[in-house]
C-alpha cells in the first residue's frame, strides 16, 4: 500500500538520508529505527508531503495520509471532545460514533469535557493520538508516538494499532525509541545516512 | 470549512474576549489621539476621518499574528495541511474569521464613537460605509501578510512592516471618502474603488496565501 | 470572633441572603422618591432652565463610578493580603456596575453639555478623567475574562487594581495641565454658602443616597453570584476527580 | 408632567437612558443570578 | 543580569532584525497618517507633536507581547524563576532590552522624521528630549503589562487594552512638551513631570512585575 | 539533603496528592513513577519552588534546586554553545571548562557552533540535558528528562547523572515512565493520590 523507492531527503539544505527503499502492505507497520539525528523526523515529513523529497518516489493513495508529531494541535480553550470533533469535522467525518469509540479506546472518556489545557502531558499525547482514530485515514506517519505516555497507555495504543487501524486494512510507518509491543518489522536507518560529501540538497550548486 | 470557521470563532470568543478587544483597541487609539493631539475640537473634526481609518488599520493589524501563529505554534497549521482542506480554503476562513472579530465589530462601533474626534454630523454615514467596504480587504491582506512571516519569531513587528504598505491604497480611498462626506462633497467614486480592492483581494490572495503557506510548513 | 468570619463564603451566603430584599427595597425607594421629587416638583433653574434635572442622575453617577473603584481597590488589597475570596470575588462584581455607573455620567453629561457649552463633547479635564477610568473598568474586567484559573485571575486583578489606581491618580493630573476646563468645580462642599440652593439640595441627597443602596445591592447580589458559580465549578471539578 | 421648556428632549433622553441604563443592569444581574442559581441546585442534587 | 540583556539584545537582533523593525513601525505609522489625514501642511503642523508621541507609543506597544512570550513558551522563564537572578532583576532588565531595542533607536530617529509631519523647528529638540525621557517608562509600564498577561492565548490585544490607559499620563505630558516647545512656551514644567513618570515607574513596577510574573508562571 | 514531610500539592484548585514524605540523601537519586495524570509534573514544580504548596514542608539547601522538564529553554536563535554559555552566567558560574566537559558528556561537541533551531528533537534534549551540567545546582527536579533520547544517549544521561552529579553529593528527583538503568529507589505515587472529597485545593472554600 506504501512503497518508497530510493528516497533521498534533506533537512537544512543538506541531504541526510540517501535511497531509503521500503514496501509496507495494508495491515502492516513498519517501526523506524536510528539514533537521535539520523532523520527519521525528516523521512516522516517527506513521507506525508511536508516536505520535497531530492529524489526517489512515495506512492500510496491520495488523501489517505496523516502525521502526528510532538505537536498535537490540541487548543487548550477546547475541551476535549471539541478539539476531535473539529478534527473530525475537517475530514468530513461528523459521526459521532466514530468519536465515542475514539475517546473510549483511548481512555478520555472520564476527561471529555476538560479543556485541553488542562491535560497532563500524558493525557495530551492521548488526546493527540485518538485525533488519529476519528479522522479516518488509512496511512499514518507517527513520530514518536509514545513519548510521556505510561506503560498502561502505550498498551492501549499498541492495541488500537492492532486491532483497529491495521486490521482495518491501514498501515503505518512509525519513529520511535522505545518498544511498542506490537509485532512489526524494524528498519534501522543509520546504514541510509547520506555521505557529508554526497551532495543532495539545495547547498549542492554551491559546492 | 465551516468547522474552521466555528472552531476558530469559538477559539477567539472563549480565549479573552475575542470580538470585545479588537474593538478595544480601536477605540483606545481614537482616545489616544486627543490625548497627543491636545483638546481643540476643530482640529480633532479636521483630522477624524483620516483617524478613524488609521485607528481600525492598526486594530486589524495588531491581531494580525495571531492568525496563523498558534496553529503553526501547536503543530494544527501541518495536520490542516494534511488534511483534505485545501490551503486556498484555509487562507479565506481565516481571513473571514478575522473580519469577523475585528472589522466587523469595530465597523458597527465606529459611529458611536464619533464623538470623540468630534466628527462631522455628515461623515456618520460614510464612516459605516467605507468601514463595512474596505475592512475585508485589510483582513484578506492581513491573512497573507501572516501566511507570509509565520514561521518567523518576532513575525509580528515583521508583519507590520510587510503588511502596511499593501494597506495604504485602502486607507486612502477609505479615508477620503469619509473626508468628502463630511465635507458636503460626492464619496462614491472612493467608495467604488474601495469596494474594488476588496473583491480584488478576495479573488487573488487566497491563493497567494495558500502558496506562501506551503513554503513556511516546509 | 472578628468581622472576617463575615467573608467566608458559605457565611457570607447566608446573612447576605435576607438583607439583600431588603437593600433593594429601599434603594427603589430612595430612588423613585428622589427621581420623582426632583424631575416633577423642583423648579427650573433661571440660567440653565429644565436642565438642571439631570443633576439628579449625573452627580449620584458620577460619584458612584469613583466609589465603585475605591470599593475595588480596598477589597483587591484584602485578597492580596488575607486572601478572602469573597473580598476577590466582591472586586469582580462591582466593575460592571461602576461602568454603567461611569457611563451614565458621561452620558447624562454630554447630553447636559450640548444645550449649556454647546458641545457633546470636549476635552475637559474632569470629562476626560472619567472616560480614562472607563478604560480602566474595561482593562480590569477584561482580564478577570480572560483567565481561566479564578484564582489566578483574583491575583492578577488584584495587582492590576492597585497599579491601575496610581496611574488613574497621575491621569487625573495630568489632564489638568491642559489647564481649566468648562465643568465647574465641586460645589457640594461642607461650605454651605456657595451650595446648590436647598430646593436642589435635599433631593439630591436622597438620590445620592438611592443610588449608593443600589450600588450595596447589586454588589451583594452579584457577589452571591460569583461564588454560586464558584462552588458550582468546585463541585463540577470534585465530581471529575471521583471519575478519573 | 412638568413643561421642560425647549429642554424637553435632552432632561427626557438624560433620564430615559439612565434609568434603561440602570435597569438593564439589574436585569443583567439578576438573570444570571437565577440562572447560576438554577444550575447549583440542580448539581447540589445530583450529587 | 547582564548576561539576560546580552542574551535578549542578540535575540532581538537574530530572531529578525529586532533593532530596525521597531523603528520601521514608528515611521510607518508617521507616513501613514498624512495618507489618512490629507496633505494640508499646517494641519499636519498642528498634529505633529501628538502624532509622534501616539506613534511611539504604538510602536513600543506592538512589541511588548513579545517580552514575555517567547521565554515563556519555551520554558526559559520557568528556569530563570529557579536560577539565582531575582524575578524583579528579570522585570527591570527586560524593560531595559525593550527600551534599547524599540525606544532608543525611535528616539534618535524622530527629528529625522520631522519634516514628514511639518514639525515646527523649534519643537525638535523638545521632541528629541521628551522622547529620551519618556519612552524608558513605556517599555517599563508594558513590561508589567507584558508580565500580566503572560499565560494567556491571544494576550497581545488584551495587554494593549491593559497599557494604553496606564500610558496616558506619559503621553499627555510628552506630547504637550513638544507642544509648548512648537509655540514657543515653556516645555520645562512637562519634562519635569515626564522624567518623575520614568523614575516612578522604573521605582515601583519592577516589583509589580515580578510579583505577577510569579503567579503567572504557578 | 531533600526532606519532604507530608506534603500536599494542588492542580488547578483541586488537590492531586496528598502526605507525600520522602528523604533523599546526598548522592542519591529518586525516581518518581505512576500512571498519566497522578501528579508527578505537579510535585515536582512544588518542590522547585514554582507553585506553593498545600501543606507539608519541603527543605533543602537553598539557592541549590534546579527544574528541568519538556520545554528546555533553548533558544533557536543561538547556538548551542551560546545556549550553555548563557545560563552557566546566569548561575554565575562562567567557567569555560565546565562548558567543554558538558559538551563532550552529552555528546554535542559536533553540534557546537550549530543553532538551537536545526536540532533534531533527540539532540535538543540533550541540549536541554546539558544546561544541567553547566549550572552546578545540588537539587535536580527532572520531568521526564529522556523523552525522544536514543539508547546510547539515554545512557549518556544516566553515566552523567551517577558519575558526576551523584557522585559530586548531588540528589535529584525523577518523574519518567521508561527504563534509566540506574539504580535508584522508586516511588510509586499511586498510593498518594488525594481522595476527591478531602478538599483542600482553593475550591475547598466553595464546597
Ligand atoms: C460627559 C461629561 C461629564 C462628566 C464626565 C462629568 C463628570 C462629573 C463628575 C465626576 C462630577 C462629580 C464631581 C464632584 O462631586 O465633585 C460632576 C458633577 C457635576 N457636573 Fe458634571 N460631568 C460632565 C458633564 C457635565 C455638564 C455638561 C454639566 C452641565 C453644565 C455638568 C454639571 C455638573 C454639575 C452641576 C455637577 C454638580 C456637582 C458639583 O458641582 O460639584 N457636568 N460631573
Ligand atoms: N491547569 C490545570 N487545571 C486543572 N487540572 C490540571 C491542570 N494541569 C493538570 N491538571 C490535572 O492535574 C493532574 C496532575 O497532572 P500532572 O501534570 O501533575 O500529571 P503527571 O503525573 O505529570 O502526568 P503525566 O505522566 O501525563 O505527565 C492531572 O489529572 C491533570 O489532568
Ligand atoms: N532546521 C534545520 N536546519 C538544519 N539542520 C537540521 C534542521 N532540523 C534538523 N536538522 C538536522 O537534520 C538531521 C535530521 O534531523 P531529524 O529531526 O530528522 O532527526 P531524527 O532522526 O528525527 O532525530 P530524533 O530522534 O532526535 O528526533 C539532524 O542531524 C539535525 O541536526
Ligand atoms: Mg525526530
Ligand atoms: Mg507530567
Amino acid at each position: 500500500m506504501l512503497t518508497v523507492t530510493d528516497l533521498c531527503c534533506a533537512r537544512g539544505g543538506l541531504a541526510v538520508l540517501t535511497d531509503v527503499s521500503f514496501d509496507v502492505d495494508a495491515g502492516k507497520a513498519l517501526i523506524l529505527r536510528g539514533p537521535n539525528g539520523i532523520g527519521k523526523t525528516t523521512l516522516l515529513r517527506t513521507m506525508a508531503g511536508l516536505q520535497p523529497a531530492l529524489a526517489g518516489s512515495i506512492t500510496y493513495p491520495e488523501d489517505e495520509a496523516a502525521y502526528a508529531s510532538h505537536a498535537d494541535g490540541i487548543k487548550s480553550a477546547l475541551t476535549v471532545t471539541e478539539n476531535l470533533k473539529f478534527w473530525a469535522d475537517v475530514h468530513g467525518l461528523s459521526d459521532p460514533t466514530g468519536l465515542e469509540t475514539a475517546l473510549e479506546r483511548f481512555d478520555l472518556t472520564d476527561l471529555r469535557e476538560r479543556l485541553g489545557g488542562t491535560l497532563s502531558a500524558g493525557q495530551k499525547r492521548r488526546l493527540g493520538l485518538a485525533r488519529l482514530g476519528v479522522i479516518g485515514r488509512k496511512v499514518l506517519f507517527l513520530d514518536e508516538p509514545t513519548v510521556s505516555l505510561d506503560g498502561f497507555s502505550v498498551k492501549l495504543f499498541a492495541d488500537w494499532l492492532q486491532n483497529n487501524h491495521l486490521a482495518g486494512g491501514g498501515v503505518a510507518v512509525i519513529a520511535t525509541h522505545i518498544d511498542l509491543g506490537i509485532d512489526a518489522p524494524e528498519l534501522d536507518l543509520t546504514p541510509f545516512k547520506a555521505d557529508p560529501n554526497a551532495g543532495g540538497g539545495s547547498d549542492e550548486a554551491f559546492l | 470549512m465551516i468547522a474552521l470557521l466555528l472552531r476558530d470563532l469559538r477559539l477567539a470568543v472563549r480565549a479573552g474576549g475575542g470580538f470585545g478587544l479588537g474593538l478595544a483597541f480601536f477605540l483606545i487609539v481614537i482616545v489616544l489621539v486627543p490625548f497627543g493631539v491636545g483638546p481643540q475640537s476643530d482640529l480633532l473634526t479636521a483630522i477624524a476621518p483620516g483617524i478613524f481609518w488609521v485607528a481600525s488599520l492598526l486594530a486589524a493589524l495588531l491581531s494580525l499574528d495571531r492568525i496563523f501563529a498558534l496553529d503553526f505554534e501547536d503543530g494544527s497549521l501541518t495536520l490542516l495541511a494534511t488534511s483534505p482542506l485545501p490551503l486556498e480554503g484555509v487562507g479565506l476562513i481565516k481571513a473571514l474569521a478575522h473580519w469577523v472579530t475585528t472589522g466587523l465589530p469595530l465597523t458597527v462601533a465606529a459611529p458611536a464613537l464619533g464623538f470623540m474626534l468630534v466628527l462631522a454630523p455628515e461623515a456618520y454615514s460614510y464612516l459605516l460605509l467605507s468601514l463595512l467596504l474596505g475592512t475585508p480587504a485589510l483582513s484578506m491582506i492581513g491573512t497573507f501578510g501572516a501566511a507570509l512571516t509565520v514561521g518567523l519569531r518576532r513575525g509580528g513587528l515583521l508583519l507590520s512592516v510587510l503588511v502596511l504598505p499593501l494597506y495604504i491604497p485602502t486607507l486612502i480611498y477609505g479615508a477620503e471618502a469619509v473626508r468628502r462626506g463630511a465635507e458636503g462633497l460626492d464619496p462614491s467614486g472612493a467608495l467604488i474603488l474601495l469596494g474594488g480592492i476588496t473583491a480584488g483581494t478576495f479573488a487573488i490572495l487566497p491563493f497567494a496565501t495558500a502558496a506562501v503557506l506551503r513554503i513556511n510548513l516546509r | 470572633m472578628s468581622i472576617w468570619k463575615y467573608a467566608n463564603p458559605t457565611k457570607f451566603m447566608g446573612w447576605t441572603a435576607p438583607v439583600l430584599p431588603w437593600l433593594f427595597g429601599l434603594a427603589a425607594l430612595c430612588l423613585g422618591v428622589g427621581l420623582v421629587w426632583g424631575f416633577f416638583f423642583t423648579p427650573d433653574d433661571f440660567r440653565q432652565g429644565a436642565t438642571v434635572k439631570i443633576i439628579y442622575l449625573h452627580v449620584p453617577a458620577a460619584l458612584m463610578a469613583i466609589n465603585a473603584w475605591i470599593m475595588m481597590l480596598v477589597a483587591s488589597l484584602i485578597w492580596y493580603i488575607r486572601r478572602h475570596h469573597v473580598s476577590a470575588l466582591a472586586a469582580r462584581a462591582a466593575a460592571p456596575i461602576g461602568m454603567v455607573m461611569t457611563l451614565i455620567a458621561l452620558f447624562t453629561g454630554a447630553i447636559w453639555g450640548k444645550p449649556i457649552w454647546g458641545t457633546y463633547w470636549e476635552f475637559d479635564p474632569r470629562l476626560t478623567s472619567f472616560l480614562i477610568l472607563f478604560l480602566f473598568y474595561l482593562g480590569y474586567m477584561a482580564l478577570w475574562e480572560a483567565i481561566e484559573d479564578p484564582d489566578t485571575a483574583a491575583d492578577l486583578t488584584s495587582v492590576l487594581c492597585m497599579v491601575g489606581s496610581i496611574f488613574a491618580i497621575l491621569s487625573r493630573y495630568a489632564v489638568l495641565f491642559w489647564g481649566q476646563g468648562l465643568h465647574q468645580g465641586a460645589s457640594l462642599s461642607l461650605d454651605k454658602e456657595e451650595n446648590v440652593a436647598d430646593v436642589f439640595w435635599v433631593p439630591l441627597l436622597v438620590c445620592m443616597a438611592g443610588f449608593v443602596l443600589l450600588f450595596i445591592a447589586l454588589v451583594l447580589m452579584r457577589t452571591r453570584t460569583e461564588v454560586r458559580a464558584r462552588q458550582i465549578r468546585a463541585l463540577e471539578n470534585r465530581a471529575r476527580a471521583q471519575n478519573a | 408632567m412638568p413643561d421642560l421648556g425647549k429642554y424637553a428632549f435632552e432632561v427626557l433622553m438624560a433620564y430615559g437612558v439612565s434609568i434603561a441604563m440602570l435597569l438593564a443592569l439589574v436585569l443583567v444581574s439578576w438573570r444570571r443570578a437565577t440562572r447560576v442559581r438554577a444550575q447549583w441546585e440542580k448539581i447540589k442534587k445530583n450529587g
